[in-house]
């Protein structure tokens, strides 16, 4: 049944072009039926076609769920908030929700790359609302380039161990007895291929374009709901397909640049957008960090505070930046006649910074604890760091965006409603953590029986 | 100079990449593919269930009763990746139109005028191309290609006729309207299936005799879906690139 | 000899998209990468002295040493991905030709 | 033998039109250069026994994607560069 959350949006897909004007409502209650029947998933391998291991399965676990409520709420939310936008771009959202679903719900490798695709060129699409045709094509090429490697990776590792599907690769590899560096070849051509798609280093120029002046709809999309969709669709492969054996040298180097670049030059940048944007990229280079360490945990918890926060601070931001310019300066001072809209604000960025009493404390000092247990010094002192940076630039921008006299007035009551509610359920984990540790509890020996056993 | 050093560092890590394939001591050579160590394995003998059992050309009652393996692999055992395909075709061809389309279009002028050969050719040509096309989707269980070079030949038609005549446009109402239908059948038909049988996009259909036409169950219906899909996208696609705006 | 050329393609393609700062160039080697990572997937399955992967008359039994399919299944999806990302990329070409009047990326100056 | 002759000489054949392609300086010419190199790897594909990839890439890669960008040059208006 896990299936229908990919065939319901498709058929609405190819349903909505028929009617431009009820595109919308077809958008609104397929979001809204997946954001529902999530909640009704068993776990369990769905087979495609009925051909057990061979054909294409479906693979509902913790893991997956957690994902799959996450995103599919947020994507709501989001679609909501901005009604008009999503007015005019209703069937690209509807195939984007299919794309996400399918990226979370896959298991095997070739149809990761076509999901791959499809919530690539969605969000290509999305982009071209922001009316900068060269970042949308460049963006374009780099997400092509970067499936493009991910296919080649894929290929190898087919010709090496002869099957794509994913619980049973790590079983075949033992049964071949391929050492980590044969392996290593195509693990990396597909690291840099997903790393692309994550914002990470090599490939990641295309993100200033894309989100330097992105609308609400389109830069809460790319930053959060996108970006958290494609971290735990690596997390998954680093932990039960691409095992590099202790992070080979050069991936941990490219995560470190990853980390340092993203938050440096969010403390220099001066533009709202800007500063979320680098932001996130240092956030998905500390993500994948703790997955190629084997922190499964801690990416999850990073994770899903990371795409809760990005999703208030983007939305907030986006509007703010819209209505009164990009520059800090210029928005000086907008809190001052929408205080919801600056509290649910500053709780975000507080979670960001890791503050106590937030979400965000409860998840930075669980990821120290894994990386100090792991005992390696470098990499701890660097995380405390940039939490430190990021700390320092965004009370610097908490308090331009409170104090002074600006006139901005931002009318849009769903919008204030769903930061809010966002911003309460940051607090509430923050405070009262412990469903979300018993939620998150169970991936640890999931992933570890599907490595095992490779049935599930 | 720099790009030539460009082009000598690429080429580099081209033949560095080919070094480390060919010491791989897991990664067969070209031409020493073991298929039996493959998942393909079981494609071709057709039982995914049990180990060895032979497939015959006039034999009945296999797994998938299409005599081209391809096939059978694109439409049977992984008809998943084709949905996703097919997908990724619609929200192209829907993307195109919505960056180049707008209200009012008009055909665009093209330097040349067709002359007289191409013009009373092109009528003469077009029924043909489009059996063509229709003759490979129908066919694609039994022999090469299939649903997606039969769809773009009858577009290629289109085509023609657009070549063929500067005022043509098709009737893109029709198009849209047979590509939403196509897309949904496609997803009523793998509903079907979770439905009969509880798995998704299953053959519920008897699979016959291994190369008659009536063979392999829903294969070729579902190749004949995927030839009118693709040639109404296609044809979506030439439409929007040879109209421009009409200029108020 | 096809598996060194394909994986030197697409080394090719790489080189074209980052030094070309021309639109229809960047996509033209675009589908230069793909067609070479085509090629080096049905490489992969090349059995030498194997046959067609489709069951005739004269090839009735499966039992005959075949090629693998299933890359060929693989590269199917894989070229109509292809032409889907192109066709996008070629209307973004027009759209920006239509605003800035030309295809290179360093005339257009600040958007 | 005759086999290898006939790759070896494909693969050289195709790298440089592939070179050729992504240098010349006429984005006609260009194009022409990918169409002949989508043309060259369908012989690749023939030769390496894959007929439905030969027929798809013959009709998409070389078919398809040539008629698309020469719709995309022939819009241009103004001097050919």
């Amino acid at each position: 049944m896990a299936v229908l959350l990919i065939a319901i949006p498709l058929l609405f897909a190819f349903v909505s072009i028929l009617n431009k004007k009820y595109a919308f409502y077809l958008l609104a209650l397929v979001a809204a039926f997946n954001f529902v029947f999530s909640f009704f998933l068993e776990k369990g391998m769905y087979s495609i076609g009925g051909f057990g291991p061979f054909g294409i399965n479906l693979l509902v676990d913790q893991y997956a769920l957690i994902g799959l409520w996450l995103l599919n709420g947020l994507f709501f939310l989001t679609v909501m908030i901005n009604l008009k936008a999503s007015k005019k771009l209703a069937t690209v959202l509807i195939v984007l929700l299919a794309g996400i679903n399918g990226l979370l719900l896959t298991n095997d490798l070739f149809n990761l790359f076509v999901f791959l695709e499809i919530t690539g060129i969605s969000a290509y699409l999305l982009t071209t609302e922001n009316k900068k045709p060269v970042s949308s094509f460049n963006y374009l090429v780099q997400g092509t380039v970067g499936s493009g490697l991910y296919l080649l990776g894929l290929v190898i590792l087919y010709s090496m161990i002869g099957t794509l599907n994913m619980s049973d690769v790590i079983s075949r590899i033992y049964t071949i007895g391929a050492t980590p560096t044969t392996l290593l070849l195509p693990f990396m051509l597909m690291f840099i291929g997903l790393g692309v798609e994550a914002k990470l280093l090599p490939f990641n120029s295309w993100v200033k374009g894309v989100l330097e002046k992105a609308k609400p709809l389109s830069g809460t999309l790319v930053s959060s709901v996108i970006a958290g969709t494609i971290l735990l669709v690596f997390g998954r492969l680093l932990t039960t397909v691409m095992v590099i054996s202790n992070a080979d040298m050069l991936i941990t180097i490219i995560l470190i640049a990853t980390i340092i670049a993203g938050e440096v030059a969010a403390f220099k940048s001066t533009r709202i957008r800007e500063i979320l944007l680098f932001s996130s990229i240092g956030q998905a280079g500390l993500v994948v960090y703790l997955f190629t360490h084997g922190l499964l945990m801690q990416g999850v918890l990073l994770i899903i505070a990371n795409v809760l926060s990005k999703f208030v601070l983007f939305t907030i931001g986006a509007s703010l930046a819209e209505a009164a310019g990009d520059e800090v300066e210029e928005l000086r001072g907008a809190f001052k006649n929408n205080k919801l809209l600056g509290i649910g604000f500053t709780v975000a960025a507080l979670s960001v910074t890791g503050l106590p009493l937030f979400f965000g404390f409860v998840v930075k000092l669980n990821v120290l604890l894994g990386i100090f247990g792991s005992y390696d010094l470098i990499t701890p002192i660097i995380i405390l760091v940039v939490s430190l940076i990021e700390g320092v630039y965004f009370i610097k921008l908490l308090m331009k965006l409170w104090y002074g006299e600006s006139n901005v007035q931002i009318k849009n009551v769903l919008m204030t409603v769903s930061v809010l509610s966002v911003a309460v359920v940051l607090i509430v984990l923050g405070v009262y953590y412990q469903p979300m540790m018993d939620l998150v509890a169970p991936i640890k020996d999931e992933m570890i029986m599907i490595i095992q056993g490779g049935s599930f | 100079m720099k790009k030539f050093l460009a082009l000598l560092a690429v080429i580099a890590l081209g033949v560095g990449i080919i070094k480390t394939l060919d010491n791989n001591v897991s990664f067969p050579k070209y031409g020493e593919a073991v298929i039996e160590s493959r998942v393909s394995n079981f494609y071709i003998k057709k039982n995914v269930t049990e180990e060895n059992s032979e497939v015959l050309f006039g034999g009945s009652d296999y797994e998938t009763g299409s005599a081209n393996f391809v096939t059978s692999i694109v439409a049977n055992y992984r008809s998943f990746d084709t949905l996703g395909e097919v997908t990724v075709l619609f929200i192209s061809a829907f993307g195109v139109a919505l960056l180049l389309g707008s209200k009012e279009q008009k055909r665009l002028e093209l330097n040349f005028k067709p002359n007289f050969m191409l013009q009373v050719g092109s009528r003469a040509l077009f029924a043909i191309i489009v059996m063509v096309g229709l003759y490979i989707s129908i066919h694609g269980h039994l022999t090469p290609g299939g649903g997606f070079p039969g769809g773009t030949i009858i577009a290629a038609s289109v085509l023609l006729l657009y070549l063929s005549n500067d005022k043509f446009r098709t009737n893109i109402r029709g198009f849209r309207f047979m590509q939403s239908i196509t897309g949904a059948l496609y997803v009523i038909i793998g509903l079907v299936g979770l439905f009969v049988s509880g798995f998704f996009l299953e053959n519920f259909l008897g699979t016959g005799i291994v190369g008659n036409l009536f063979s392999a169950g829903i294969i070729p219906i579902v190749y004949i879906i995927i030839g009118l899909k693709v040639g109404s996208d296609f044809s979506i696609i030439i439409d929007s690139f040879l109209t421009k705006e009409v200029s108020k | 000899m096809i598996q060194i050329a394909s994986i030197l393609l697409v080394m090719l393609g790489l080189y074209g998209i980052l030094t070309n700062r021309n639109i229809i160039k960047i996509i033209i080697s675009l589908n230069i990468f793909e067609v070479g990572l085509n090629l080096f997937i049905v490489s992969l399955a090349y059995v030498e002295g194997g046959i067609d992967p489709i069951l005739t008359s004269h090839s009735a039994s499966s039992t005959l040493s075949f090629v693998d399919p299933l890359p060929h299944a693989l590269v199917l999806t894989a070229i109509v991905i292809g032409v889907g990302t192109t066709a996008l990329g070629l209307a973004f070409a027009k759209k920006i030709y239509a605003k800035y009047g030309t295809y290179e990326l360093d005339e257009m100056g600040v958007e | 033998m005759f086999n290898t002759v006939i790759e070896v000489i494909l693969g050289l054949l195709l790298l440089f039109l592939a070179y050729k392609a992504i240098d010349s300086k006429e984005l006609i010419k260009s194009v022409m250069y990918l169409s002949a190199v989508s043309m060259l790897s369908v012989v690749g594909f023939a030769l390496m026994q894959a007929p439905d990839v030969a027929v798809t890439e013959a009709v998409i890669g070389s078919g398809m994607v040539t008629a698309l960008f020469v719709f995309t040059l022939l819009s241009r208006k103004g001097v050919k560069r």
